[in-house]
C-alpha cells in the first residue's frame, strides 16, 4: 500500500466507503429470490438422488422385494438397520429366510447409501420425504415393511454369485 | 405553518379554569408522560420492524413475512415473548446495580427524547440551553452501560463496558463540536428557535453550506457511534464479546437495552433532522409559490418524521454495509480525524457567519 | 372452552404434520386438571407471541451448523419466521438448536449453556449426531443422544437435515408452544429429568465456594 | 506402493532428526503418527519433507515398554511437533522426554486410559461425566535424570494474577467449539492457549473397526467444508494400495468436484470472515452464490454439504446431463458477482486496516509450524499439494499456485479470493471435456488391502489433508491417521496473535479458516 498523506488518506477512505455504499444500495433494489418453504410445499421437488429417508417400496399388492439376506445390515457403518427374519419352509420343501420386521433407525442414519448399493434386489431406496421431525425419539425407529405385506413373487431373480460370496466372507 | 402551542395553551387555560395551577400542571405532566411512553413504544416497534425489513433487503432476503401481513405483527410477538421471559438473577452479580443499569439507559433516552421539537410549538422540554441539556442527558446512557458491564461480574461485559466508556467519551466531543457549529450559525441554544430560524431563512445545511455539510457528516458518524451501532458497535461486538455489555441480561431487562438502542437511533436521526435539515420546516424553493404553498399544507410533524426517518435510513444503510472498526481505529478516527476537522470546521463557520457568507 | 386442540400453522394443514399422536397425548396431559377460560385466552395470546418469536442461540458444533448458517442466508431466510435474531448470549435465547455432535467433553458445557438460558426454553436436536450419536455411535467420546443431558422437545433427523427440514422442526416446536399453558405454569414442570442432577452439582459448587 | 519407513532406535532419534533437518533440509514435519504395534511395543512414525527440494523421508521409532513408554521429543526441532506429540501422548500415553508441554490434547484431563491403544477399553473406564472439566494452569515436562530414572517438572501457563478470558467453547467466532484461553492486557492479547477436543469424535479409533467402504463415510464429516477432497484422499489412498486404476471420466469428475468444493469452502470462508469482522451484509453475498453451488450438489449428488460421493474406484452416481450447463452458469454468475465481494468488504478502508499487517507469520514460522494451504502460501511457502505431489488431473490442467509473501491477514484473505478464481479456471478447462466412460470401476465386493503403510495427501480447501493407513491385510485397517490441516493452524494462532488486539484475534482466527471437527477428529 502506497503511503498517503492526511488529506489523501481521507479521500481514499471516503472513496472506498462510497464504493461499499453503492454496492449495498444496488443489492437493496435487486429482486430477492427467497424460497418460501411452507408456502411452496406443493411445488418443492427434489432430484431423486436426494437421500432423506429410507423406504421399502411395496407394489400395489402390498408386496416387497426384500429377501432378508442381511447385506444392508452388514453394510451399515453404524447399525441403523435391524432385520428380524425367520426360517420358513416353502411349498417345495426348501427352507427359506423370510422377513419379519425391517427396522430402520432414521435418527441414526448417515445417508451414506451403502445399504442401497449393497442390496442385490433393489428392495430398498431413499425417498425425498424430508419432513421427519417428531416429538418422540422412539418415533424415529421406523418399520419399513408394511403390516401384512409379503414377498413379491416374481421370476426367480438371477442371483449373481457375487452377493452370495459376499455374504459368506462377511460372515 | 400551524402553531401547536395554541392547542397546548388552550388546554392549559381550560384546566386552570377548573382547578388550581399545581393540579393542572400535574395533570399535564401525566398526559405528557403517557404521550412520551406511547410514542416511545410505537417508535421502537416501528423502528425494529423497519430495521428488520431494511436489513433483509440489503442482504438479498425478504425479512419477516409470516406473522401477520408482511410480518407486520412480528415485533408485537417479540414484545409478548420478551415480557414473559424470566429475568435471571445471578448470585455473583452486584444485584442492585445490575437491575438499575437498564433503567439508566431508558432514562437517558427518555430525557433526550423529550428535547425533540416535534412540530411548531410542540416540544416537551424547550428552554434556552436546550442543546446543552441534550448533550448533558445523553451522557447518562453511558452510566447505564458502564454499570451493566461492571455489575455483571463477567469478563465479556466488562470489556464491552470499558470499550463503550472510551468510545462515548470520545465521540461526545464531536457531537458537541458539530452542535457548536450550528449554534454559531443560529446564535441560539434553544431547539425551537433553531428550527424557527431554519423555517425562516432556509435549512441549516443549505444556509451554512460547506461547514454545515462537513458538520452534518461528522454528526452522522459521531451520532452513529453514540448509538453503539455498526460499524461502531464495539461495546456489544457480537462476534468478539458474545453480546458485549448486556451478555448477562435476560428477559425484559435485555428488552430495555434493545429498545433503547433503537430509540437512540431515532433520537440521533431526529436531532440531525432538527439541527441540520430544518426540523418541522417544509421544503421551500424561492420563487416556486405554488409548490411552496402545497408544501406548507403538509403538517410539520410529518415533515419532521420524514426527515428523521430519512436520516435513520442513512444510518441503517451505513450499518449494514461496513465492517466493524477495531478499538484503536475507533479512537484514532475520533482523535486524529473527526476532532481536528470539527475544530477547524467551527473556525470556518465562524468566518462564514462573521463575513455574512451564509446563503 | 377456548382450549386449543389443533394448533394452526400457516400453510401446512394439521393433518399433514407427523407425530400428531405425541402432541395430542401432551395436550391431554397438560389439561388433565381442566382449564379456566380467561386464563386460556390470555395463554393463547402469550403463546402466539412466544411461538412467533423464537430466538435461537448461536450454537453449532459441526456440519449441521453450516446448514443453520445456510438457513439464515438469502435462499431460505430464517427471518421470515422471525427466527433471525440469533442471540450469542444464552441468557437472551429461547431455543437452543443443538447442531452437531456432542462429545463427552462438550456435554457439561452444553448443559451449562442450557442452564444459563432464561425460562421458558426449548431444545431441538438437529441431525443424527444429537439424536443418537449418528455416525459416531461406536465412538468412545460421543454422547449417544442429547436427551441424556437435556430435555429435548423436537428431533429433526438428517445428516445434515435440509434447511426446509429445520423449518419443519421449528414449526413442530411452534405447535408444541401453542398448546402449552403459560399462566397455568404447566410448562414449568417441563420434564427435565436431569435438572436435579444439575442442581445438586450447583449446590456442590456453592458449598465448595463457601468453604473456600 | 507402501511407504518406505526406516526404523531407528529412540536413543539415536534426536540426533538423526537434527541431522536430517540441518543437512537434508527436512524442515517440514508432515506427520507424526502414534502407533501401537501390540507385542512389538508403542512407537511413532515421522514423515518429513524438505520445503526446498521436495525430498521426503519416513522414519519410525518404537519402544517395547508399555508401562512407561518414553521417546525423546523433536519439538525443539519443529514447532509443530509439540502439539503432535501431545496428541500421541493423549492417544497412546507415550511420554516425550523434554517436551515442555505433556498434557492431554483432546480428552479431559481426568480421562482414564489411552483410547487408541489396542488393549484399552475407553468406554468402560470413562462414563459420561457432567462435572466441569478441570483445566490446569501448569504443564508437565518429563525428563530423564542422569541416573536414567524418569522425573517430571512443572511449567506455569497462566499465573493467578493474569486476566484470562475464555473464548469458546461456545463463542460465535470460533467456528465451532474451539476453546482458547486468552491472556489479555487491556485489549491486547498476550498469550493464547488453545484447548481442543470438544468435538473429538474418535474417528481414527472407529475406523479401525469398520470396513474400508464404511470408513469413507467418516471422512466427509471430518472437515465438512472439504468433504469431497477428504473423501477423494481416502479413496485414492485405498486405490493406491489396491493398485486400482480409475477411468479418466472418474478423474475428471473428481477433479471438478474438488474444485467446486474448494470454491464453496472459500465462499463460506469469506462469509465467516466478514461476519467475524462485523460486516453482516457481506456474509449474505457469498452465501447467495454458494446456494447455486448447493443446488448443483443437491441435484447431482443428493447432498448439500455432505455428499457421500466418491467411492472406492469411482463415484456414487454418474453426473446428470445437465451438470455441465449448471456448472458453467454458476461460473459465469460467480465471475460476475466476484467484484461485489471486494467492493463491499475487501477493498473497504476499515477492512483493509483491520487486515494489513495484522497477524503476520514469517516463512520460517509457517514451515516449522506446518501451516499449509492458503494460510501457509500467504507467507511465501510453496506448499500446494496439487503442484508438489500431483494427483488426479492436476498435472494436466493449467493453474497457478497463489503465493503471497506478506504473511498477514490480508494476504491470507486475498489468497483465498484468488484461489476462487483459480478454481473457476480449472473447472472451466475441464467441464467441456469430460470423456465418456465408466463412473465406477469394477472391483471385488470385499476390499482387503495388502500389508503395508499407505499415505495419500490432497490439497483440501485449507491445506494438506493426508490419509495414512497401516494395513495388516484385513478388511479393516490396523491404524488410520488423518493429517489434519487445521491442527497446525490452531498451533500457529499463538504466534500470530501475540501482541495484537483482541478484535484481531477474531479476524486472524477467521483468516486461518479452521474447521474444528477436522482438528479434533
Amino acid at each position: 500500500m502506497e503511503e498517503r498523506n492526511y488529506i489523501q488518506g481521507i479521500l481514499h477512505a471516503s472513496k472506498t466507503l462510497l464504493v461499499g455504499l453503492k454496492t449495498s444500495i444496488k443489492i437493496f433494489f435487486e429482486h430477492h429470490e427467497t424460497e418460501q418453504y411452507p408456502e411452496n410445499r406443493d411445488t418443492l421437488i427434489f432430484s431423486d438422488r436426494n437421500r432423506f429417508c429410507l423406504e421399502m417400496p411395496h407394489n400395489e399388492k402390498n408386496q416387497y422385494k426384500c429377501i432378508a439376506c442381511g447385506l444392508c445390515q452388514m453394510a451399515c457403518p453404524n447399525d441403523s438397520i435391524h432385520i428380524t427374519s425367520e426360517m420358513v419352509e416353502t411349498e417345495d420343501g426348501k427352507k427359506k429366510k423370510q422377513l419379519v420386521k425391517y427396522e430402520y433407525n432414521l435418527g441414526q442414519c448417515m445417508f451414506c447409501n451403502l445399504c442401497v448399493t449393497a442390496c442385490p434386489h433393489d428392495a430398498i431406496q431413499f425417498n425425498q420425504e424430508f419432513e421427519n421431525a417428531v416429538f418422540d425419539k422412539k418415533k424415529l425407529i421406523l418399520t419399513l415393511n408394511h403390516p401384512g405385506s409379503t414377498l413379491a413373487e416374481k421370476p426367480r431373480p438371477v442371483v449373481t454369485p457375487k452377493p452370495l460370496e459376499t455374504l459368506k466372507t462377511a460372515e | 405553518m400551524f402553531d401547536f402551542s395554541i392547542v397546548t395553551k388552550w388546554f392549559h387555560s381550560l384546566l386552570t379554569g377548573v382547578m388550581p395551577e399545581w393540579a393542572a400542571i400535574g395533570i399535564e405532566c401525566f398526559i405528557v408522560l403517557l404521550f412520551i411512553i406511547l410514542l416511545y413504544a410505537i417508535l421502537a416497534i416501528a423502528l425494529i420492524y423497519g430495521e428488520r425489513k431494511i436489513c433483509a433487503f440489503f442482504q438479498c432476503r425478504i425479512g419477516p413475512n409470516r406473522v401477520g401481513k408482511w410480518g407486520l405483527l412480528q415485533v408485537f410477538a417479540d414484545v409478548f415473548k420478551m415480557l414473559t421471559k424470566e429475568i435471571i438473577k445471578m448470585r455473583q452479580s452486584d444485584r442492585f446495580l445490575h437491575d438499575m443499569a437498564p433503567y439508566f439507559m431508558l432514562l437517558a433516552s427518555f430525557l433526550t427524547f423529550a428535547c425533540i421539537p416535534w412540530n411548531k410549538g410542540l416540544a416537551i422540554l424547550d428552554f434556552n440551553i436546550g442543546v446543552f441539556f441534550f448533550i448533558a442527558v445523553s451522557g447518562i446512557g453511558i452510566v447505564g452501560i458502564l454499570l451493566a458491564g461492571w455489575s455483571s461480574r463477567s469478563k465479556y461485559p466488562m470489556i464491552g463496558a470499558m470499550r463503550s466508556g472510551a468510545q462515548l467519551v470520545s465521540y461526545e466531543l464531536s457531537i458537541g463540536m458539530t452542535m457548536l457549529t450550528v449554534i454559531l450559525l443560529n446564535g441560539t441554544m434553544q431547539f425551537s428557535e433553531i428550527v424557527q430560524q431554519q423555517a425562516d431563512f432556509g435549512w441549516n445545511i443549505i444556509r451554512g453550506h460547506v461547514p454545515a455539510i462537513i458538520a452534518f457528516i461528522i454528526y452522522l458518524i459521531a451520532g452513529n457511534a453514540e448509538c453503539n451501532r455498526g460499524p461502531f458497535d464495539l461495546p456489544e461486538a457480537e462476534s468478539e464479546l458474545t453480546a458485549g455489555y448486556h451478555t448477562e441480561y435476560s428477559g425484559m431487562h435485555f428488552g430495555f437495552f434493545y429498545l433503547a438502542e433503537y430509540l437512540n437511533l431515532f433520537i440521533c436521526g431526529a436531532m440531525a433532522a432538527t439541527i441540520f435539515l430544518g426540523g418541522w420546516a417544509p421544503i421551500y424553493f424561492p420563487g416556486w409559490e405554488g409548490f411552496n404553498h402545497v408544501m406548507s399544507l403538509i403538517p410539520g410533524f410529518i415533515w419532521f418524521f420524514a426527515k428523521a426517518f430519512f436520516v435513520v435510513f442513512l444510518l441503517m444503510w451505513i450499518r449494514w454495509t461496513f465492517p466493524r472498526l477495531r478499538i484503536d481505529q475507533l479512537l484514532s478516527l475520533e482523535w486524529k480525524y473527526l476532532m481536528p476537522i470539527s475544530m477547524l470546521n467551527i473556525l470556518l463557520m465562524a468566518l462564514v457567519v462573521c463575513f455574512g457568507l451564509t446563503l | 372452552m377456548a382450549l386449543i386442540r389443533k394448533p394452526k400453522i400457516k400453510s401446512i394443514p394439521y393433518e399433514d404434520f407427523k407425530d400428531n399422536e405425541s402432541l395430542e397425548q401432551l395436550i391431554d396431559q397438560l389439561n388433565e386438571k381442566g382449564t379456566n377460560v380467561i386464563v386460556t385466552t390470555a395463554d393463547q395470546l402469550i403463546n402466539w407471541g412466544r411461538s412467533n418469536s423464537v430466538w435461537p442461540m448461536n450454537f453449532g458444533t459441526s456440519c449441521c451448523a453450516i446448514e443453520l448458517m445456510a438457513m439464515g442466508a438469502a435462499r431460505f431466510d430464517m427471518a421470515r419466521f422471525g427466527f433471525e435474531v440469533t442471540r450469542t448470549s444464552p441468557r437472551q435465547a429461547d431455543l437452543i438448536l443443538v447442531c452437531g455432535t456432542i462429545t463427552n467433553k462438550m456435554a457439561p458445557v452444553l448443559r451449562r449453556l442450557y442452564d444459563q438460558m432464561a425460562d421458558p426454553k426449548y431444545v431441538i436436536a438437529i441431525g443424527g449426531c444429537t439424536i443418537s450419536g449418528g455416525p459416531f455411535t461406536k465412538s468412545y467420546h460421543v454422547v449417544k443422544g442429547v436427551d441424556q443431558i437435556l430435555p429435548v422437545d423436537v428431533y429433526v433427523p438428517g445428516c445434515p437435515p435440509r434447511p426446509e427440514a429445520f423449518y419443519y422442526g421449528m414449526m413442530q416446536l411452534q405447535r408444541k408452544m401453542k398448546i402449552e399453558n403459560y399462566l397455568g405454569t404447566v410448562n414449568a414442570k417441563q420434564k427435565d429429568e436431569h435438572k436435579q442432577e444439575a442442581q445438586a452439582l450447583q449446590q456442590k459448587i456453592l458449598n465448595e465456594e463457601q468453604e473456600a | 506402493m507402501t511407504l518406505e519407513i526406516t526404523t531407528i532406535a529412540p536413543a539415536e532419534l534426536h540426533a538423526e532428526m537434527l541431522r536430517l533437518k540441518e543437512e537434508r533440509k527436512m524442515d517440514y514435519l508432515r506427520n507424526l503418527i502414534g502407533m501401537d504395534w501390540g507385542e512389538e511395543g508403542l512407537g511413532v512414525i515421522y514423515m518429513l519433507e524438505s520445503s526446498e527440494t521436495g525430498e521426503t523421508a519416513n522414519l519410525k521409532t518404537l519402544t517395547a515398554d508399555r508401562e512407561n513408554p518414553c521417546i525423546p521429543t523433536v519439538s525443539d526441532i519443529w514447532d509443530i511437533a509439540n502439539i503432535y506429540e501431545r496428541e500421541v501422548f493423549d492417544y497412546f500415553g507415550i511420554k516425550f522426554l523434554n517436551n515442555p508441554d505433556m498434557r492431554r490434547l483432546f480428552l479431559r484431563e481426568d480421562w482414564v486410559g489411552y483410547p487408541l491403544r489396542k488393549d484399552d477399553k475407553p468406554e468402560q473406564e470413562n462414563p459420561l461425566r457432567m462435572d466441569d472439566e478441570p483445566l490446569a494452569d501448569t504443564t508437565t515436562e518429563y525428563f530423564l535424570r542422569e541416573d536414567g530414572t524418569l522425573a517430571s517438572r512443572q511449567h506455569t501457563i497462566f499465573a493467578p494474577e493474569d486476566y484470562v478470558v475464555n473464548v469458546g467453547p461456545q463463542h460465535p467466532s470460533t467456528h465451532g467449539v474451539l476453546h482458547m484461553r486468552v491472556k489479555l492486557d487491556g485489549e491486547t492479547v498476550r498469550k493464547i492457549e488453545p484447548v481442543l477436543g470438544y468435538i473429538h469424535r474418535g474417528i481414527e479409533k472407529i475406523s479401525e473397526s469398520l470396513t474400508y467402504p464404511q470408513m469413507l463415510a467418516m471422512t466427509d464429516r471430518l472437515d465438512y467444508l472439504s468433504a469431497m477432497q477428504n473423501r477423494h484422499a481416502m479413496c485414492m489412498c485405498i486405490e493406491k494400495a489396491m493398485e486400482l486404476e480409475v477411468t479418466p471420466r472418474i478423474q475428471y469428475i473428481r477433479t471438478i468436484m474438488d474444485e467446486l468444493q474448494r470454491i464453496a469452502s472459500h465462499l463460506i470462508y469469506y462469509a465467516c470472515m466478514t461476519m467475524d469482522t462485523g460486516a453482516l451484509t457481506a456474509f449474505f453475498y457469498t452465501f447467495r452464490e454458494r446456494e447455486m453451488l448447493c443446488k448443483i450438489f443437491e441435484d447431482n449428488f443428493g447432498g448439500r454439504l455432505i455428499m457421500n460421493y466418491n467411492t472406492i474406484g469411482g463415484v456414487q452416481y454418474d453426473i446428470l446431463p445437465d451438470f455441465a450447463r449448471q456448472v458453467k452458469e454458476f461460473c459465469q454468475a460467480l465471475r460476475k458477482r466476484f467484484h461485489e465481494y471486494q467492493d463491499i468488504y475487501t477493498t473497504n478502508i476499515i477492512a483493509q486496516q483491520r487486515m494489513i499487517g495484522v497477524g503476520t507469520l514469517s516463512l520460517d514460522e509457517v514451515i516449522s509450524r506446518g501451516v499449509t494451504g492458503p494460510s501457509g502460501r500467504a507467507s511465501g511457502w510453496h506448499n500446494d499439494v496439487r503442484k508438489r505431489h500431483p494427483y488426479a488431473l492436476y498435472d494436466q490442467v493449467e493453474f497457478n499456485e497463489i503465493i503471497r509473501t506478506e504473511g498477514d491477514t490480508n494476504a491470507r484473505h486475498w489468497n483465498r479470493m484468488d484461489e476462487i478464481l483459480e478454481s473457476l479456471h480449472i473447472v472451466e478447462q475441464l467441464i467441456d471435456n469430460i470423456p465418456e466412460g465408466e463412473y465406477q470401476v469394477k472391483r471385488k465386493p470385499i476390499i482387503k488391502l495388502p500389508e503395508g503403510d499407505f499415505y495419500q495427501a490432497v490439497e483440501s480447501s485449507r491445506g494438506e489433508f493426508g490419509v495414512f493407513i497401516e494395513s495388516k491385510g484385513d478388511k479393516s485397517p490396523y491404524r488410520v491417521h488423518f493429517r489434519s490441516n487445521g491442527l497446525p493452524l490452531v498451533g500457529a494462532m499463538d504466534a500470530a496473535c501475540r501482541d495484537q488486539k483482541f478484535a484481531d484475534l477474531i479476524a486472524i482466527g477467521a483468516s486461518m479458516d479452521f474447521v474444528i471437527p477436522d482438528i479434533d477428529r
